[in-house]
Formats: structure tokens, sequence, C-alpha cells
């Protein structure tokens, strides 16, 4: 298995020809900043600036949510895609919120992203400063710092990406990189379990402190591609559908909300769980629901875009325990 | 100990609703503790609907009357909906004075020319009523309104424009709509071409002007056409306010904040700020 | 201003007292700190760098009753809902301190003054802690702060040895809460051991922070205008993590929230950085796009603020820095602005 | 005001109209006695129940609520029980995910001949709600 | 200013008894925007509807909230009362204070509290209520009916008698369907063709029939009343209008193909009318056998044809009609024939269908009506009918009985019988179902009068021994395996529905079943509409049955058409869908869960910022839709709601009850 930072100079390339081209207006790509442990979404509007473009296993943002931003703009967004963000790509697209014709995917194939917090606590406890470079070497990753080259194991791994079976975009207009073979880990929704195995006292207890914490900075709804309706039934205030005051109540009723909004949409990306800042476990709230979707409606993967939604369908044989 | 809080709004009855158009309505609202707040032409108040919001209105009725606000509603949203859906003797919230006003002294001894459009007649409307009190009217010289709406059923302050103002001394009345109707007699065009017709003149005079943003961007353009500088236009900005004393942080024009330092700006102060608005 | 000592132990006692006239302090939760209120053994989180949420929670409540209504009978009554809150602020940084002090020229100064704010920042007392560790994305120096400074604080515990604390009580409140516990604290130790100590603290070198400030208000006075706002703002989540985790950032909006006759009026925070922040009724919106809002934000800061409060509206503590999901940060937005030309090119 | 004294359970009912209204109106023709607990909001169709209603019922402090419709297959509408049954399915694990106690959330398919299905639902429902106390959102409020 | 009127109902006693009237109206009086309570006796009786109308006036009340019995009882008795005091009925809101209050709880400890709560939803409830209009839609007053068999002639017939211009469009060049292939008819046993054509012949020459034949449905638009469907005129290559069915061509035709309609038992040539009595019986040219259209060379039939007809220029045509209604009797198909190789049909010649059969038995069939066996021509003297094949077996075959084969098979015995003096017939069978008028009686003379010898069992197998063939099979009564040598065997192969059944269904909007057949709309109270109003059903498109079933259908969907097409405009349900196009996303997750598929895509001009912008937003076609309000839960903005039952509404009502 080699890195993703192995088509760094073709994807330099490529991004400088549509741009010089005028293929494209505007590449969302990755580049290195003021934290290199952290690469940041970039968006090329020049070739010259192909040349900040990286690639590689610290690059987590996903960036297909950003075409909503170029609604109504003309032109087509180039668009560079591992295989969750395809998935976000799908799911805006089997939503209509963006065209197909509007982007220019590039994919490239990925075998797994780096805990960024995980990697960034070792890294301040043993003074490696600044990273160069992330290099995928079989099984480890090798990061290179400003102190040397340091390995690290796939215990390093994001969560999300351990049990990740569309390691190559589903959709793109070429691919850099060769095909992986997705080795996922059965998705066993064992951290769901944990939760049901609790009393509804403890569930209760539990969540109100999740919940309580909640801060509404609306990060998890905005990073998501389920997300995507024009006008958030949270903003609205005729019908009142959340209050803006944030006692418990209200924080339970947003997070119900925005879980059911996309239940039978998510796509797993994780990349709420990601960006909360108060570490509120919102994948566990999508994945109960698409563990129930699976198992009530024999959908082999909930979390992939299709044609029909698991709740906009029916079979007359669905289970039905409601006498 | 008692507390209270700027954001507090002392309960207020309206006592009188006028239709004014189809789309705004003229509210007298007297404060239940009978004590009108001192305030000067130019200057809003927060008028809330308990359970719907708040919402700032600029003052129409001049301080030289004493018995009530006046306050020209336009149906736009939530709250401005709730108070046209209101009977007299309806309750709601009022706080307030807030925001600068029209500069009365420096506007002594020169001409005055007025300029609205549709619902911006209504801040107009203090300041020239107050300027013709019997008491103020020797302070200041010619008075010119010139006003325009869409159409004449969007007239605001129809009887102040027809009876009351054109009998006042040294006062002209120009009133002009976009569109006409078969009863229509008077003149049909935009404002600012209108303007340019009346053409006023800038010697000693200031021109005080409000109306829909479009509506401005030409009139400013006419202005100066007819040799108006910077100083001596004056206009008067809208902009979303939620707290009336400068702290919610929305109505921001760089370092100024519209419901304090604004709403009246001369032309010279507003190309000093972002142009944000 | 007096010294005092307090023995590690006898912290635990310290807290105990304080919790009975309602104390907020940061605990350790789900793989965060934040400041929550201890109530029953809840243990109070020690070596941390900063909570997630600043000391801003407790004196400018992200929901708050301003007033309760009833328009029953066609009336209206009013009625005042005065502040409730702690009595003690426990583990503040001396970054969230000073903050408190930027929030006092909106809220305590000038023609309007905010009455509940002011009653808070009168009746709670703030203990700060003294920064052991400086966080990578700490900047505080940038703006004359230091891990010990005692701005906005009424009390700061500096670690005087293993055992002990050298505590620093300032002002009515804090001499207050010193002449409240006498038998918890311990005699002064010598002068210069005192003074060791603190500029130990005040001293202590802040990576970050060496960022240069100078001019840079000047320059962003030229910029309104600049392409850079949009450069940033492109990758910009629109989210609120940024507004709401800063301890400066005071934005709000009000809210009704009626049940049959009877409501509530509450204030809410708010952010800059929503889109229909400033979407008025009408529909209009002078700040329609990410790039609009993220020059208001950064502007704010770095030059309306110093125009209007002589100050930035910022004090380094690194939240941003820390959970911007993508990156866009005071530290950053700095180095960017002092990167281009103000006319516009690169 | 203390709750558990003088408390009785209240519970909010979504009757679809072609059936489980029908229901309880024959139930009341039939004067079969029930709790008074029951407060029925009326429906065209179980699939016009929008989770986010229920949710709000619970977060009122709502001690159950009840939702009834026709018998999959009998809907008014053909199919619209059928969807129900699906956000129905999920809804109640989703709740009881949450922490909302399941005996507190009820489906029931109830035809318009079922008076008595009603009434026998009503009054176990609110048996069972009744054993596990004031909703804990009236808990919090007191 | 919402002025809210409420009216407590006493009911007699039936309130009053268990609720405590006086609480009730003080709680009311407290309540928001209500501006005048009073309580009456009897609400619904005239003096009661009475004080309802004076208080609307001297109250001006705008809105209304009547505390009584079920909605379900009064509703509309209120809403007229309301009405008639020129408010708009949609502003009433009734609290059900009876059906679900006074009778089931009997103290009023119980009953008055709830009851207050009830009052006090719909007071919040109505105070959301708007004026809401009946939209009025035009109707074409013309119908189509699809399939020109006996449920699309019968159905044709009727609307066309209601006085209603009807097309009739059959997609093979004669009407007269799968009828005009049998024999006789069961339990009467007259004769098929008696029967069919004079029907076949009225259809043809009713003044408010237009016969379209060769004529397929390429697009269905529109909705009830409007539908605009596109159809394809295959091409005849022989003029309609000069051709006068001389038969010449057909005559002198080299071209052979075996006969659809003898179900190729017989040839017929390249140019052809599918059957003598064929209506229109005028011919069509059928292009893969015609010389001409192979080779180039031929035109025999262009150089015969007296009024100079036949046209090899001529192509399809696509003409566009607009309907009020249409009827779909698209009939069905027979099981393929070699489904089971154990009975060695298409490996044994004497192996045949019973379609086959009833070709073979008629008098203007390929034998003139003699009984020879397809093999040698020989006379079968034993032969043996075996019945579900293909029916009622989920292995091979379907689940259903197709309903008809009992019958027909007991026709066929006693056919038989009559036709070949001393032959004698054996029954395969599982069960007898001899449901219907007359059907047990003529089953039982098929076994006594004619001797069919019925056997209860399947066939294993069918091999071949000398000229006949043996067929081996168990019965299951005795429990003992039987084998027959016979000389002819038929095959009573199951009902199927059309293999196009599917597209068609799309093309027209209507649902079908995991068979194909036609789902109606409700099963036993709508058997005759779907669930696209509008379309109508008749005969075995929407499921096995016989010809008698079939004509009493298609009068039924006849009299549904002639009903609505008697009305000038259509009146739309006021309580509909409505999307907010500025919060509607246009993600469409609303569209698959409308029953009713009243859900379209309209492009919209929209400005964000200083650009004009076209986006796709839903938008609800209230002629269809029938406010079930299923699309607003899928819409999570919201931007989908139910009139009369918004989403304000119904939160609104949750709040008032919790308070």
């Amino acid at each position: 298995m080699s890195g993703m930072n192995q088509v760094t100079d073709r994807l330099r390339e490529r991004v400088r020809e549509l741009l010089a081209d005028g293929k494209i207006h505007t590449f969302i790509g990755y580049e290195r900043a003021w934290d290199p442990y952290r690469p940041i979404p970039f968006f090329a509007t020049e070739a010259g600036e192909a040349e900040r473009l990286i690639i590689d296993e610290l690059c987590v943002p996903s960036t297909p949510k950003y075409m909503l931003d170029f609604f109504g703009r003309e032109g087509v967004v180039g668009l560079l895609v591992k295989g969750c963000d395809s998935l976000a790509v799908e799911r805006l697209l089997r939503d209509h919120r963006v065209e197909r014709e509007s982007m220019y995917i590039i994919g490239v194939a990925c075998t797994g992203l780096l805990d960024r917090d995980k990697v960034k606590a070792r890294a301040l406890e043993e003074g490696w400063g600044a990273v160069e470079e992330v290099r995928r070497e079989g099984d480890a990753f090798v990061l290179v710092t400003a102190a040397g080259e340091k390995e690290l194991g796939p215990e390093y791994l994001m969560e999300r990406c351990r049990t990740c079976e569309v390691k190559v975009p589903t959709v793109y207009d070429e691919l850099l990189g060769e095909e992986v073979a997705a080795t996922a880990e059965p998705r066993d929704f064992a951290e769901v379990a944990e939760i049901e195995a609790m009393t509804p006292a403890e569930r209760r207890a539990y969540w109100e402190r999740q919940f309580s914490r909640c801060i509404r900075c609306f990060a998890c709804r905005n990073v998501c591609p389920a997300c995507n309706c024009r006008i958030c039934v949270f903003e609205e205030r005729v019908p009142r559908w959340l209050g803006r005051k944030t006692d418990v109540g209200e924080q339970e009723m947003f997070h119900f909300t925005r879980a059911l909004h996309v239940a039978g949409r998510c796509v797993d990306c994780g990349e709420c769980d990601r960006v909360c800042p108060v570490n509120i476990p919102l994948r566990k709230l999508n994945r109960k629901l698409m563990k129930d979707i699976g198992e009530l409606f024999g959908i082999e993967k909930p979390f992939m875009p299709a044609e029909t939604e698991p709740l906009g369908q029916f079979r007359p044989d669905d289970p039905d325990e409601f006498e | 100990m008692a507390v209270s809080n700027v954001l507090i709004p002392k309960p207020a009855t309206i006592t009188e609703i006028v239709d004014q158009t189809p789309d705004v309505k003229l509210f007298r609202v007297v404060p239940d503790d009978g004590e009108i707040f001192d305030y000067r032409p130019g200057q809003c108040a927060m008028l809330s609907v308990l359970g719907r919001g708040e919402s700032m209105i600029s003052i129409t009725s001049s301080p030289v009357q004493k018995d009530c606000l006046e306050f020209a509603v336009k149906r736009v949203g939530t709250v401005t909906e709730a108070l046209h859906d209101a009977e007299e003797g309806f309750k709601i919230g009022l706080r307030g004075p807030y925001g600068n006003n029209f500069p009365v002294d420096f506007m002594k001894g020169k001409n005055l020319v007025f300029i609205g459009g549709g619902i911006g007649l209504a801040p107009l409307r203090s300041l020239i009523n107050y300027v013709l009190a019997p008491a103020n009217r020797s302070d200041y010289g010619q008075v010119d309104i010139i006003y325009g709406a869409r159409s004449p059923a969007d007239l605001c302050f129809k009887d102040e424009l027809k009876e009351v103002w054109p009998k006042a001394e040294e006062t002209r009345v120009h009133v002009t709509v976009d569109v006409g109707d078969d009863k229509w007699q008077g003149p049909v065009g935009f404002v600012p071409p209108f303007l340019e017709e009346v053409g006023p003149s800038p010697d000693n005079a200031v021109a005080i002007t409000c109306g829909p943003p479009i509506m401005i961007k030409f009139v400013l353009q006419s202005l100066d056409k007819l040799g108006f500088t910077d100083e001596q236009i004056i206009t008067t900005l809208e902009m979303k306010m939620q707290c009336g004393v400068g702290k919610c942080g929305r109505c921001n024009l760089g370092d100024k904040y519209v419901c304090v330092d604004g709403p009246v700006f001369s032309l010279a102060q507003l190309k000093e700020l972002p142009q944000e608005f | 201003m007096i010294y005092r000592t307090l023995k590690r132990e006898s912290m635990a006692v310290l807290v105990d007292r304080l919790k009975e006239g309602g104390l907020v302090a940061p605990v350790r939760e789900d793989g965060v700190v934040v400041f929550r209120p201890i109530q029953g053994d809840r243990e109070v989180a020690s070596d941390y760098i900063n909570p997630t949420n600043s000391v801003k929670d407790v004196f400018l409540p992200q929901t708050e009753s301003l007033f309760r209504f009833n328009t029953a009978e066609k009336g209206l009554e009013i009625e005042a809902t005065p502040p409730e809150g702690p009595k003690y602020v426990l583990g503040v940084r001396p970054c969230d301190a000073a903050a408190l002090e930027l929030l006092d020229h909106v809220f305590a100064e000038g023609q309007y003054t905010d009455s509940y704010y002011q009653r808070r920042r009168a009746e709670v007392t703030v203990i700060g802690v003294a920064c052991d560790q400086v966080g990578e994305s700490c900047f505080c120096t940038a703006f004359g702060l230091s891990p010990g400074h005692r701005r906005g604080a009424d009390v700061m515990m500096y670690r005087l040895d293993d055992e002990s604390y050298l505590v620093a009580f300032e002002g009515e409140r804090g001499h207050r809460l010193a002449e409240e516990y006498p038998d918890l604290f311990g005699e002064a130790p010598a002068e210069e051991t005192i003074e060791a100590v603190v500029t130990s603290y005040q001293s202590r070198e802040v990576p970050a922070g060496r960022v240069e400030l100078d001019g840079i208000t000047e320059k962003l006075d030229g910029m309104f205008e600049h392409p850079l706002w949009a450069k940033l703002a492109a990758r910009c989540l629109k989210c609120g993590i940024c507004t709401y985790l800063c301890p400066t950032c005071h934005c709000f909006c009000l809210d009704d929230e009626a049940l049959g006759y009877e409501g509530v009026r509450y204030r809410c925070w708010d952010s800059c950085m929503y889109p229909d922040y400033t979407l008025m009724a009408g529909g209009h919106n002078p700040r329609p796009e990410k790039a609009n809002r993220t020059r208001q934000r950064f502007m704010h800061k770095l030059n309306y603020f110093v125009h209007n409060h002589g100050e930035f509206q910022c004090v380094g503590c690194g939240r941003c820095v820390d959970k911007c999901p993508v990156g866009l940060h005071m530290l950053a937005v700095i180095y960017d602005i002092k990167g281009v030309d103000s006319d516009g090119g690169q | 005001m203390s709750v558990k004294e003088s408390w009785e359970p209240k519970i909010i009912g979504f009757c679809c109209n072609w059936c489980s209204y029908a229901g309880a109106d024959l139930a009341g023709t039939s004067r079969m006695n029930y709790p008074a607990s029951i407060r029925v909001i009326r429906v065209p169709c179980s699939g016009r129940v929008n989770p986010q209603f229920i949710a709000r019922a619970f977060q009122l402090g709502a001690d159950g609520v009840l939702v009834a419709g026709c018998h999959p297959g009998d809907c008014h509408y053909s199919t619209g029980n059928y969807f129900t049954r699906r956000r129905m399915l999920l809804l109640t694990r989703f709740l009881e995910y949450l922490g909302v106690d399941p005996d507190r959330f009820e489906v029931r398919w109830i035809s318009g001949s079922e008076g008595q299905k009603f009434a026998d639902t009503v009054r176990e429902f609110t048996e069972r709600v009744r054993a596990l106390g004031p909703s804990p959102k009236k808990r919090d409020a007191s | 200013m919402k002025r809210i009127g409420v009216f407590v109902c006493h009911c007699g006693s039936n309130i009053a008894g268990t609720v405590d009237i006086e609480r009730v109206v003080e709680a009311a009086r407290a309540m928001p925007n209500v501006v005048y309570v009073e309580d009456n006796k009897y609400t619904c009786s005239e003096p009661g509807q009475e004080a309802i109308k004076q208080a609307i006036k001297e109250h001006n009340l705008n809105r209304v909230v009547v505390a009584a019995c079920s909605p379900r009882m009064h509703e509309t008795t209120f809403r007229r009362a309301v009405a008639g005091a020129g408010l708009n009925p949609y502003l009433l809101e009734i609290a059900n204070i009876r059906e679900h209050c006074s009778w089931v709880h009997p103290d009023k400890e119980g009953g008055t509290p709830k009851a207050i709560d009830l009052v006090r939803r719909a007071v919040i409830k109505v105070a959301g209520n708007v004026p809401l209009d009946r939209g009025r839609i035009p109707v074409t007053k013309r119908a189509l009916v699809i399939g020109g068999g006996i449920a699309g002639i019968q159905a044709a017939l009727d609307i066309a008698d209601a006085g209603h211009e009807v097309v009739l469009l059959e997609r093979e060049p004669s009407i007269g369907g799968r009828m005009a292939q049998l024999d006789k008819t069961f339990p009467t046993l007259d004769c098929s063709a008696c029967i069919l054509t004079p029907k076949m012949v009225e259809a043809a020459n009713h003044p408010n029939i237009t016969l379209m034949t060769y004529c397929e449905v390429e697009k269905v638009d529109g909705f009830i009343g409007n539908f605009s469907v596109t159809l394809r005129k295959k091409a005849r290559y022989v003029d309609m209008d000069t051709c006068t069915g001389c038969g010449i061509c057909w005559g002198k035709c080299p071209g052979k193909a075996s006969s659809e309609f003898e179900v190729g038992l017989a040839k017929r040539t390249a140019i052809y009318v599918p059957f003598p009595q064929a209506v229109p019986n005028k011919p069509v040219i059928d292009r893969e056998n015609c010389f001409f259209f192979k080779t180039g060379r031929c035109k025999i039939c262009q150089r015969f044809c007296p009024t100079g007809a036949i046209d090899f220029e001529q192509e399809d045509e696509l003409v566009t009609e607009e309907f009020g209604a249409i009827v779909v009797a698209t009939g069905f198909d027979i099981m393929d024939k070699d489904v089971y190789g154990e009975y060695g049909y298409g490996q044994y010649p004497d192996v045949i269908t019973s379609l086959e059969f009833e070709r073979l038995v008629n008098a203007s069939g390929p034998t003139e009506g003699k009984v020879k066996r397809p093999s040698d021509g020989k006379i079968p003297q034993r032969v043996v009918f075996i019945q579900c094949v293909g029916s009622r077996d989920e292995n091979k075959g379907v689940p259903y009985c197709s309903r008809i084969c009992c019958m027909y098979t007991a026709k066929h015995a006693i056919l038989v019988h009559e036709k070949i003096p001393g032959a004698q017939t054996y029954i395969f069978y599982i069960d007898v179902r001899a449901g219907g008028k007359n059907y047990e009686e003529f089953y039982k003379r098929a076994q006594s009068e004619h001797e069919a010898q019925y056997i209860r069992g399947r066939v294993a197998k069918i091999y071949p021994k000398g000229d006949s063939l043996v067929v081996v099979g168990e019965d299951t009564l005795l429990g003992e395996k039987v084998e027959i040598e016979a000389d002819l065997v038929v095959l009573a192969t199951a009902v199927l529905a059309r293999q196009d059944a599917g597209e068609v269904a799309r093309t027209l909007g209507i649902s079908y079943d995991g068979y194909g057949f036609f789902t109606e709309a409700h099963a036993k109270l709508a058997p005759v509409e779907t669930n696209t109003a509008g379309i109508f059903l008749a005969g075995m498109c929407q499921g096995p049955k016989d010809i008698p079933d079939t004509v009493a259908q298609a009068s039924g969907a006849a009299a549904k058409v002639a009903a609505l097409l008697s009305k000038e405009v259509l009146e739309t349900e006021p309580l509909v869908a409505q999307c907010d196009e500025v919060k509607c996303s246009g993600c469409f997750w609303c569209k698959p869960i409308c029953p009713y598929k009243a859900i379209e895509e309209k492009e919209i001009e929209e400005r964000v910022g200083r650009r004009t912008v076209k986006r796709k937003v839903a938008s609800v076609n209230t002629g269809v839709c029938k406010g079930c309000g299923a699309c607003t839960v899928a819409c999570r903005t919201g931007a989908m709601n139910l009139l009369g039952y918004t989403n304000d509404q119904l939160l609104s009502e949750v709040e008032a009850l919790c308070l």
C-alpha cells in the first residue's frame, strides 16, 4: 500500500492544466496551513496556485459540501474526492442539490486517514515539530517531521476509516493512484450496542450530559452532506420547530431532529463527529438509525446513496410489531 | 432590589390605528405609565409584540406633538404582521428613543428640501412637522417636500400632503407616482427625475432624503447634478437591529453602529463608512 | 493586593466551601474539559490548558431570560427576571479573565449598560489559575497578557511548589474571599519568593504569541475591499464555533417564547458568521456572502473594536485556533493579513 | 408546584381521520369507559404524523404519546400507513435509544370498527404510563 | 386580529350530563383570541345554528369553535352554518367533547378538564386556519378506452350511450380480442362470435365512438379531466378510406405467416385481416412477411387492388388527443406453452392448450370445427384435459387461481362428447371451482350427461406410445397411480398479465401488482378505480375473471367515466398539500411518497445576489392531491405543508394540549 502523497505531483499538474485551459474556474483541494498536522481546504483559482495543493493521510475535511456555495454560479468546479467524499457527492446528486456537469471530480484512492488529534497528541508529547510529508509504508504511516521520520502504526487510523468500504471513489472524472482493495473491518455498530445495553435512565443521563454541552454552533449540520436544505428548519421561526434557547429540552429536540432528518441519507462520513467542538458523539445517533434501517428493512449498505430513500419506500411485508 | 434592564420594554397601548396604504398603517401609541419619553426628529423606538418579537421603527410624530407617539409601520415581517393584525387597545412593549436625530440646529436658517419615497416619508414627517410648527417655523427658510410612491394608493399621509403642508407658509409640496390611476391628475414618474424637474436650488439649502435604497441611489446622483454637496445631503439608514443600544452587533458599518450613531448620516459621513448596507 | 498561600490538599476544602455559594469550574467529561456548575462530588479538573468553552458563559450565558410577560385579558404585564448564577468561578485562565474586561467595554461602559451583566460582574468572584502549561495555539502575549497575568481576575493562583499555591487577592471581591476563609489560607511567603514566582509565570515563553500586531489595525483601515476576505472565507463552514467559544465575542439576538398567554423573552448568543444574522425582514441582507461575514468578524476584532475601545478584541486564548475545523482562525488570518499588500495585490 | 400529588397521566394521541379517529368515536357511541388521560389530535392519515410533533409532545412534558392509524393495507390513502410503519419502527427504537422509556410511546392500528380496541389501548397504555410516573421533563420543570 | 367565538353544546344531557359546561365556558373565555363564548342545548339544531350566525354578525367573529360531537358527525353542518353568516367555512374547528369525552368519561372530574383541553386545542388551531376555496378544473368531455376486447367494447358502448365521445383503441388490426377466438361460452354454450360480433359492429357504427385499431399509446400527460395522450398509429400500408375490404389482395398475396388469431394452427397471408368477422374488415400488411418489404419486389396486392388503397410509403403517425378519462382494458396473456416439459408440449404435437382447442372446435377455425388432432388429423377418441397448468403452482407457475379454467374445461368436455360420438374425456383437477350462476350445474352436467371423468390429482408425465400418448398421474382420492392412453391432451394453462403490463402501467402512471395485474384503488370499495384519478380498469388486466364479470366491470368503469364526464368542472379538495417555493430545496423526496403522483417538478427563476438563476421546486397538482399529507413528513425543510393541517397548527395543537 502506498500513500496518497504519491499522486501529489500528478494532482498539481492536472489542476494546473484544468485551470489554465479554463475547464474549471476553481479547484477545491488541500494545503498545509498554520498547523501542518491539520491541512485545510484550499480553493485554487489560478493555475499558479496548483503548487500549493497537497494530498496525504492528514487531508481529512470533506470537499463536496462546498459545492452548495457555488449555487447559481456559471462554470465548473474541480473537486479532490476521496472514497468517503464520493459518497457525499452522490448524496448531493441524489438530493438534486448539485448537477454532475458542474463538477470536475479528481478521485484519489484512499487507504485510510490519520486521526489528527491522536497524532498531534503524540507529536506534542515527543516534540516532533512541523510535519512536512506523510508516506504510507505497508500498514504503517511515516511522518517526515522537523524531528526526523516518525512511524505510526494502524492504531492511528481514524475510527471511521477502520470500517470504510469505499476506499476508491464511486464517482469521478479521473482517478489518481492505483485502485486499492476494500479491506474493511465489519460494521459491527459495537458503540451503538453499548448504549442500547444501558437502562432507560442511564441512556437518558448519558444523552443529557452530551446534549447539555451542545453550543448550537451548527458545525455538525453545516459540514454534513445530507444536511443540504436551502433553508434549515432550525432557521425557521414559523413554525417554531426549535426554540432559540438552549435548555436540555431544546437541545434534545435539535439533536433528535438533526439525526432523523439525515436518517436513511447519512453516508456515515463521520464529519459531524470530527467537527463537534465539545465531543458530542453525533455519529452514535446517525449510526443507531443506520443500524436499524439496515436490520428492519434489509438494506445491506444503508450508508450508500440509493435511488430511493429507505423512508420513501415500503414493502407490504415490512416487519410489523404494532398490533 | 428592583432589577431592570435596558432591553426590557414598558407596556404601552395602541390608542388609534389609521390606514395609510394597503400595507402601511399609522399607530398612535401611549405608554401605560403616561410618560412619553423626550425625543428628537429622526429617532427610533423598539416596538414589541410580546410572543412575536421586537422591531425598530422610526418615530413619525414630532416632538411638538405631546399627546402620543406615532409610528407608520409597513407590513414586512412577523412583528409588523402582528402589529397590522392588532386592534385599537392592543398592548405592546415600547422602549427608546434610540439613535441620533436630524441636525435641526445645523439646518437653522437654511432652506430644506425633503425627498421621500413610499414609507420613507415616515421619519421625514417628524422633522417636517417639527419645522412647520409655529414655534420653530421662523428658524428655517423655504420648505420643499418632494414625495413619490408606487401608485396613488401607496402615498402615505395623504391628508397632510393635500390639506396641511401646502397651506403652511413658504412650503411647497410636490407629489409624483410611478404609475397613476384613472383618478390621478398629478405628475407621473420616478422620484429622481421628478426631483430634477422641480429643481430646488442648492443655495443655502439642505436636502433630507429617505426611501428605498434604489431610489436613494439615484436621488443622490440627481442632487449632485443640482449642485448639492455631500455636506448638504442628509439621509437615514435601515438595518436589522435587535438591541437598539449598540451591543447585539449586527447593525454596524465599520466601527459605527446604526442604532446608536445613526440612523441619520450626512452623505459626507456616509462616504467615510464601509459601504455595507 | 494581598498574598496568601494555599495548601494543595486545602484546595478540595475551598471547592466544597465555594460550592455552597454556587461554583462554576472546569470538569473533565467525555474527553473535553468544560466549565460546569459544580454540584455533589463532581471533580474539578486540573492540568488542562484551557476549557473548551470560555468563562464568558458565566457572565453572558448562551441563553438568558430577560423578562417574563403575560398578555392575559388583553393586558400586558412585564416582569424582569433577575440574573441567576454562581457566586464563584474557579480555574479561569488569565486570558479568559482579561477577556472579561473587554466585555466590560461593551456591557458595562458608555451610554447604555446592561444591568444583568453588571450585576454578575459585581457578584461573581473570578478565581484564576496561572498557566503551568502553554498550549501550542496560545498567543496571549501578543496582546500584552501572559500565563501569569492578573487582568480581570479577582484572585490568581500560582503554583508555589508541589505542596502549595501562591494566591494573589485583588480588589474588593478578592479581598472578601481572603477574609471569608482565613483558616484555609496561610501566610504570604517572602516578597522575593512572590516576586520570583509571579515573574516566572509572567515571563513564561508563549511561542505562538510572538506574532507581531503593530500596525495591523492601520493596515486593515485600507483593506475593507481586499480580495483576501473572499479567499479566506471560501473554506468557512458558516458555523459558530469560533464566535461561540470566543471569550470576547458578545453578539446576541432576542427571542420570544410564548405558550398561551405567558412567555419569556430570551437573550441568546448569535453569530456574525451565520447568514441570517443580518438578514432583514424584507429579505435584504447587507452581508449576503461568506466573505462579508468573515471580514466582519476579523475587522471587528482587529480594527473596529480598536477604534471604539482602544484595544484588540482578542486575548489569544487559542480556542478558535484549536477548534475551527477548517483552520480559519485568528492566528492564521493575522499572518495572512500581514502577508498581503493592503492595495489588493497578493 | 410539585407534580407527584394529584398527578394524572396526560397522553397525546394522533389519530387518522378515517380509521382510528372513527374507532375512538365508536368507543364513544358505544359508551365504553376509559381513562380521561388521552387527548386526541385529528390528522388525515397516520402518514401525516411528523416525528417532530411527537418529540415536541415529550419535550413539553406529555407522559405518553399514541399514534394510531388504519391497519396496514386498509389505508384510506392506500399506502400512507406503510410509510408510517417504517417511520415508527425506526422512531420507537430511536426514542428508546435516547432514553425515552419505550412504555411512553405506543403505535397501534385501530380500524373504524374497533372501538373496543381503542378503549382497551388507552386503558392499558394509561396504566403502563401511570406505573412509570410523571414524565421526566415534568420533574425537571418542578 | 383573530376574533374567535366558542359555542359549547350540551347535547341535551349527552354532554352536560358528565361535563361541567359552566367551567368549560369560563375556561374558554380566558383562551387566546376568544372574544365570545356561549352554550346551547343543541348547537346542531336550527336555533343552535342561528345562534352561531347571529354571534358571528353581532361580535364580528372571524373564527368559530364548536365544542360538541365528533367532527365526523356535524363538521359539514357547522361549516354550512358558518358559511351562512358569510364566513369562510374552513374558519371553523370542532372540539369533540362528546364521543371523545362525555360519553367515555362518566365522572365530571375526569371529563371536564379534558373537555377544556380539547376546546383549547381547537381554539389554538382555529387561530391558524385560513380561508380555503375549492379549486375548479375543467373537464374534457371525451374518454379513451385502451383495448378492444369485450371489456373495452362494452365500456366504450356504455360511455357512448351516456352521450360522451369515446376513442376505442386496439393495437391489433381488429377489435374483438380474446373473446373473438372462443368457440362457445359457458355456462350457456351460446356461440361466442354470435354474441360478440353484433357488439363489435355496434361499436364501429356508434356515432360517439371512434375506432382506432392498429394503434398504441405512446405517452400520457395531464391528470383527471385533462389527459393529453399521444397515440401511435402504426402504418397499415392500406388506406382505410379507399379500401373497401373486398378481399382480392389477400386472395392474391404470396407471403405466408402463421396466424396469430388461429394460435399458429393455420397460416395467413402477409396482407391480411385477422379473421373473417374482423372490424374494421380492412387488411394490414405485416412487414416481416411481405415479399416487397423483404425483397423489394412483388407489389401484387397493389397491382390487383381495384381502389388503389395499397400505399407502401405509409409510415407510423403520432397524434395527440385530449381526454377527460381513461379506461384500461388491455386484457391478458396465456402462460407460455413449454413451461411444463413433462407434459411434452411442443415435443408432442397432440398436446395442445385450451385456446388452441377453442380454435379446433370452432366452425370457422382451421378444421371447420371438426376436432382433428394436429399430428395426423385423426379424430381423437380419448381426450385428456389437465387443469391448473401453471395456476395455483408456486414452484413453476403462479400462486393464484385463473378462475376460468374449471368452467371452460367442463365446456370442452361437453363439446368433445357432443361432436365425437362415443368419445371419452378425462379431466385431471385439483379442485373444481364452479362459483357462479349456473356454474355448478354446468359442471355437474359435464359429469352426468356427458360422462366426463374427473380425476383428482396432478399429472406426473406424458409419454408417447405408438400413435397415442400415455398420461401418467395420480388419483389422490383413491390414492392410486392412473395411466390413461389418450389421443389428445389439452392443457388448461394459466391466465397471465400481459407481458408488457409494466410498461403500460408506467406510461399511464398507475400501479400494478407482483404478477403485473393493474391494482385497483381499493380492493373492496374502489374496484374499478386506480390510484391515478381519472383512470379506470376493466377486465382481465386487473385480474383473472370470466366474461360476465368482465362485462359487469366494464359497465362499472363506464358508469364512473360517465359520471365524471357529465361534470362541467371538477371541484378540487381544498385541504391539499401546498409547496412553499422559497423553502423548497427541490430534493423531490416527496415524489415517491405521494400515492397520487400529485407532485410535479416546476422550474422557477430566483435572484441570487445579483444573478437570476433557474431552479426546480416541487409543485402540487391540486387536481389530484387528496390531502393525506404524507409528503409533508418527507419534507425536511417543511416547505411542503397541508392546508387545514399545517405544521404550525399541529405543533401548536400539541403545545395547547401540553399546557
